[in-house]
């Protein structure tokens, strides 16, 4: 019962501050609330047991990535209206497209998880020769998607390099 | 009923109280030593030798006008000086004062990565402040120390890496007990770790030499410059709260926790009638006094050295770390 | 100290112009060279002086080595030469002031790479009001010469700061202080003064106490001044 | 991609003014900088926040009670802005100064470089955050303080000197005190340097900031410390003797590469410079009277003159005017040394960052007083 009246006043909490990320007319504004956000949903992770989840939330995006959005906001300058930073090249079309991509594949998902059967949650917690945790969460990681975690650090690295050379004056 | 709620109730008030009165005498520690240090005698009027002194200071700040400045951004600029303060307490729920159950309010598995998590929440008080201020001193400290602190987090958080391999655990509890067990405090064992922490340390905490945020002499106070009265005593109290913290990691991720000196050695357990608690406090005001000591020394770095240090330096050193110490794992 | 002067109908005007140009009705004399000093003495004004000495040398008195390919590289440029209690001070016209600067610091017997200090001097009753002085110095050669240039109120005089990078702020100081327009000073501003400010602080004529006084006697008068455009605007 | 650039990423300077009222402008000092990011990319130094007008009263003041308002110039050293105007008139007068009134003014003078330095010290040590250096200067400084209050009862305005000497000989004593200082500062100055000549963080700020060449220096008119530190020779009290400085020995340390840690060297070894001839002066002290033969109306002949002196901030000039009628001089005018640096203080700090900008002024060495009058 109090499990359940937890989850529902988080879930408020999460969707309402992401509708106030959207509509605040202030970016630092919109950006604070996403760091409530990404709190709130750390909370989330600890009501599923998953306190390693839950800290690395905090710990990367609230704590590392919403940082850097902060320090991109604050420097744009906000005296200008907002049509001002519409990018006169983009492609509207294309983007509809996308999001419409996405927004079918997501209902994709949730429909196939409500019509497959139902299959024990977490199948390698079994299989996993170690407790806890993090351990199982370590254990999985470089075992069973060692190459996707890999791969995603690849593409970090590789968002990085583009970053630096981007970045980079000519001198 | 009274387990889990009322005890451990009481043992926050008692912290949060404990915290808050020892940071008011850690200003008045600070005033002393550096005074000391540069042959004068510090606060002598407040009671004997200035002992009141710790409790003066907040009185007048307490009293002081409290300004907002009419362009500020109102919400922000309240926000932001509880939004350091809240993170500096929050962290010492995981903080083991003592062997005993007692000592600690809660000990969860993640312990380690929970402080760092929790403490980089406090960057978003400086950086707010600084924005909300709407004025330029101020903002220019407060993209200082968002760089600095992210910097040194990443620094950081690599050298506890190696810290965690050795002790195979997060839980600070787990720490202190994986040095009981093999007889021998992280400190001789990951030297290494142990500078690269208190130097990060340092950073994080915006003190001396790395104290650019507030560097009085360039931006005017940094990023409270325009806080005043109440709010301003909360950046103070957060961050002599955070130097509490940061000895309090060091101390016992390096130093044994609560241990006595040599654990293993039977020969010195009369040692143990001193109460473990004790020996806390006694290494954490060592390190305090170490960071004063500092502050009264040591120039203060530039903003491009500092990033250069953090980078170039403490970084490549810390997987350096990692690397040696999981060989060292391995083989032994 | 109750200086009777100052209840006088003596010029309280602010604006360096002096008295024949903003206020028409008040006595042109070159307003009280001395100020009044604070010893009551019964003074019967003493004329204004009309310039310095300008001592010429004695005969038997050494000249320095470089006055004389001096005088044959810009002959003529020398109009005349002083020498007091060990000064040398070398008189120019004011059109060959910047060939003169680039000769004394480009010769090698002169050699005056060091521009110690530019100022100007005040004697109102003199056609040629201002004396613009230029201290020289040698870090190669270790000799000092003065150079000095007579001016007239609303000339010009060419800036030295392509010789001298020196000179920037001292002749924006002379020109605070004294109002004399040098041109093509990169960035002739008041440097002492308030951005502001109206007249010349150093002239003879400017009163004391500055426009203090005549703000409190005649507030309107000193308002319709303030806000005129300012006269003696650079170049 | 396109070639011009997209209007969300353009970037702003920002103008900020550093001062009038900042901890670490040295008093009114305002500079406004433009910075791109935390890089100075322009800079307008603004002075004049205190200029009261000292050229213009003294032209309307008695030639004695300039003295007076000559120590209101360069406050932290007095002493030899009284040397300076005093030397000056002796001149335009040719008064003979007695030989001990010189071994006097010598001394004092080097004491005032000693407690100008140790201020500059102080600051500047603090101004770059290390505060504890800044208290051991002036723990210094306030001995010399002392001995100036011993010699003239004063312990900042000192108006010390009369035109053809001094006013008082110093006190039974006084030259004993003085050695026992120059004894305790020469202990003291290995205390600074332990805490800043070989330090990293101290070599990392000051090494290679506000590099500027021995040329460039004269050019723009840099005297002192600043000049010296590029490698130029030049040094008032060597190059134009007055007082006594002909007749003591001492070294001139320059600098080699122009930057902050060269001006702070140099400075560092100008204390024991000091120190050596101030050993000198109270050694070989004349016996004889302090004061000269001067007219009881002083009252110079026309004419002008300009007499330099090195003060502890560079060559401080002045150049003074008589009309021979009027007992107080028609154009009195002081070349600021402070003023001279200053002016120098843009082209070093342009292409540096905000916190270099704090260490620039310091290495300069300003005192506002002197710059504005």
């Amino acid at each position: 019962m109090a499990e359940a009246l937890a989850f529902y006043t988080l879930s408020v909490l999460i969707l309402g501050l992401a509708v106030a990320v959207i509509t605040t007319p202030n970016t630092v504004h919109s950006v604070v609330f996403l760091v409530l956000n990404f709190l709130c949903v750390a909370v989330l992770y600890v009501f599923l047991q998953a306190e390693f989840l839950a800290v690395i939330q905090v710990l990367v995006y609230a704590g590392g990535i919403v940082v850097l959005y902060l320090f991109v906001v604050m420097l744009v300058n906000l005296g200008r209206s907002p049509e001002e930073h519409q990018d006169p090249r983009r492609l509207g079309l294309i983007g509809l497209g996308l999001s419409g991509a996405v927004l079918l594949e997501l209902a994709g998902i949730i429909a196939y998880s409500y019509t497959r059967e139902q299959s024990p949650p977490v199948t390698a917690a079994q299989a996993s020769p170690v407790q806890g945790n993090i351990e199982e969460l370590g254990w999985l990681l470089y075992t069973d998607y060692l190459i996707p975690f890999e791969v995603a650090s690849v593409l970090l690295l590789v968002a990085m390099v583009g970053a630096i050379v981007l970045a980079r004056r000519e001198s | 009923m009274i387990e889990t709620i009322v005890i451990p109730l009481l043992k926050i008030a008692v912290l949060l109280n404990a915290v808050l009165v020892s940071v008011t005498f850690m200003t008045l520690l600070e005033r002393k030593v550096i005074a000391w240090a540069q042959s004068r005698l510090g606060p002598m009027r407040v009671g004997p030798y200035g002992v009141l002194q710790a409790i003066a200071d907040p009185i007048k700040l307490i009293l002081k006008e409290d300004i907002t400045p009419v362009k500020a951004d109102r919400m922000m600029f309240t926000l932001a000086p509880i939004i350091s303060l809240v993170p500096a307490l929050v962290v010492f729920a995981v903080v083991p004062f003592g062997g005993d159950e007692l000592f600690y309010i809660t000990d969860i598995n993640v312990g380690l990565l929970f402080i760092i998590s929790v403490t980089s929440i406090g960057v978003y008080g400086i950086i707010l402040a600084g924005w909300a201020s709407n004025s330029k001193y101020p903002l220019l400290a407060s993209l200082r120390a968002s760089a600095q602190l992210i910097s040194y987090e990443i620094a950081v958080t690599m050298t506890l890496v190696s810290v965690i391999l050795t002790a195979g655990t997060l839980s600070m509890v787990g720490i202190v007990q994986a040095q009981q067990d093999s007889g021998l405090w992280y400190g001789f064992v990951q030297p290494v770790a142990f500078v690269l922490v208190l130097i990060g340390g340092l950073a994080e905490t915006n003190r001396a030499p790395f104290d650019m945020p507030e560097a009085e002499q360039e931006l005017t106070g940094g990023f409270h410059t325009e806080y005043s009265g109440m709010r301003f005593a909360l950046f103070f109290l957060a961050e002599y709260a955070n130097m509490i913290v940061i000895s309090a990691v060091v101390t016992v991720l390096f130093w044994g926790g609560w241990l006595r000196p040599f654990p293993s050695i039977d020969a010195l357990a009369f040692l143990d009638l001193i109460p473990s608690w004790i020996w806390f406090f006694g290494k954490m005001f060592v390190f305090l006094y170490l960071f004063i000591w500092i502050r009264a020394t040591l120039p203060r770095y530039r903003y491009d050295q500092l990033m250069r240090l953090g980078w170039k330096v403490l970084i490549p050193i810390a997987i350096g770390n990692i690397v040696v110490t999981g060989i060292a794992k391995v083989v032994l | 100290m109750a200086d009777e002067p100052k209840s006088g109908d003596k010029t309280r005007d602010p604006r360096s112009g002096g008295p024949q140009s903003a206020l028409g009705e008040a006595a042109p004399e070159p307003a009280a060279a001395p100020k009044p000093k604070p010893k009551p003495k019964p003074k019967a004004p003493p004329e204004a002086p009309k310039g310095p000495a300008d001592q010429p040398p004695a005969d038997d008195q050494e000249r320095p080595a470089y006055f004389g390919g001096f005088e044959k590289a810009l002959p003529g440029a020398m109009e005349q030469v002083s020498y007091w209690v060990g000064d040398w001070t070398i008189i120019v016209p004011a059109a060959a002031l910047l060939e003169v600067a680039t000769y004394l610091k480009g010769s090698d017997d002169g050699s005056f790479d060091y521009c110690s200090d530019i100022t100007a001097t005040d004697w109102p009753p003199r056609e040629k009001r201002f004396d613009v002085v230029y201290c020289l110095y040698s870090t190669r050669r270790r000799h000092r010469l003065r150079l000095k240039v007579k001016l007239g109120e609303g000339e010009s005089i060419p800036s030295v700061t392509s010789v001298w990078p020196a000179a920037n702020w001292l002749e924006r100081e002379v020109w605070d202080m004294f109002g004399v327009n040098f041109s093509g000073h990169p960035d002739l501003r008041r440097i002492l003064m308030p951005d502001d400010w109206q007249g010349h602080p150093q002239r003879k004529d400017y009163p004391l106490e500055g426009p203090g006084e005549f703000l409190l006697e005649s507030p309107m008068e000193w308002l319709r001044l303030r806000n005129l455009p300012d006269e003696a605007e650079i170049e | 991609m396109a070639t011009e650039a997209s209007p969300i990423f353009d970037t702003d300077e920002l103008v900020i003014n550093m001062g009038p009222q900042h901890p670490s402008t040295h008093g009114v000092l305002r500079i406004v900088l433009k910075l791109d990011g935390e890089r100075v990319i322009d800079a307008d130094v603004v002075i004049g926040y205190i200029h009261r007008g000292i050229e213009k009263l003294s032209e309307n003041r008695d030639w004695t009670q300039i003295i007076l308002l000559t120590d209101r110039m360069d406050y932290v050293a007095a002493a030899t802005n009284n040397l300076g105007y005093c030397e000056t008139v002796e001149k335009l007068m040719e008064i003979e100064v007695p030989r001990r009134a010189r071994y006097i003014r010598t001394v004092l003078a080097e004491l005032q470089r000693i407690a100008s330095h140790c201020l500059w010290l102080g600051t500047h040590a603090m101004d770059i955050g290390a505060m504890t250096v800044f208290l051991y200067a002036f723990r210094e400084r306030e001995l010399i303080l002392d001995l100036f209050e011993d010699y003239c009862g004063a312990r900042l305005t000192y108006n010390s000197m009369r035109i053809g000497g001094l006013p008082l000989d110093i006190p039974t004593g006084w030259d004993n005190k003085v050695r026992a200082f120059c004894d305790l500062m020469e202990s003291k100055i290995p205390e600074y340097e332990e805490l800043l000549t070989n330090n990293r963080i101290w070599l990392e700020r000051t090494r290679g900031v506000g590099v500027i060449s021995g040329e460039d220096a004269v050019g723009l008119g840099l005297c002192g410390p600043p000049l010296r530190g590029s490698g130029v020779y030049r040094d008032v009290r060597k190059d134009e003797p007055y007082a006594a400085y002909d007749e003591f020995e001492f070294d001139v340390p320059l600098g080699t590469n122009g930057d902050t840690y060269d001006r702070y060297l140099i400075r560092l070894e100008e204390f024991k410079q000091s120190i050596r001839i101030i050993r000198q002066g109270l050694d070989g002290m004349p016996e004889g009277p302090v004061m000269g033969k001067v007219p009881r109306l002083i009252k110079p002949k026309a004419g002008e003159t300009y007499h330099a002196i090195e003060s502890p901030k560079g060559e401080l000039g002045y150049f003074i005017v008589s009309d021979g009628r009027a007992t107080n001089p028609y154009r009195f005018r002081v070349r600021p040394p402070s003023f001279c640096n200053l002016q120098g203080l843009r082209p070093l700090i342009v292409g540096h960052l905000v916190a270099d900008v704090v260490t620039l002024i310091g290495t300069i060495d300003v005192v506002l007083g002197e710059v504005d009058r």
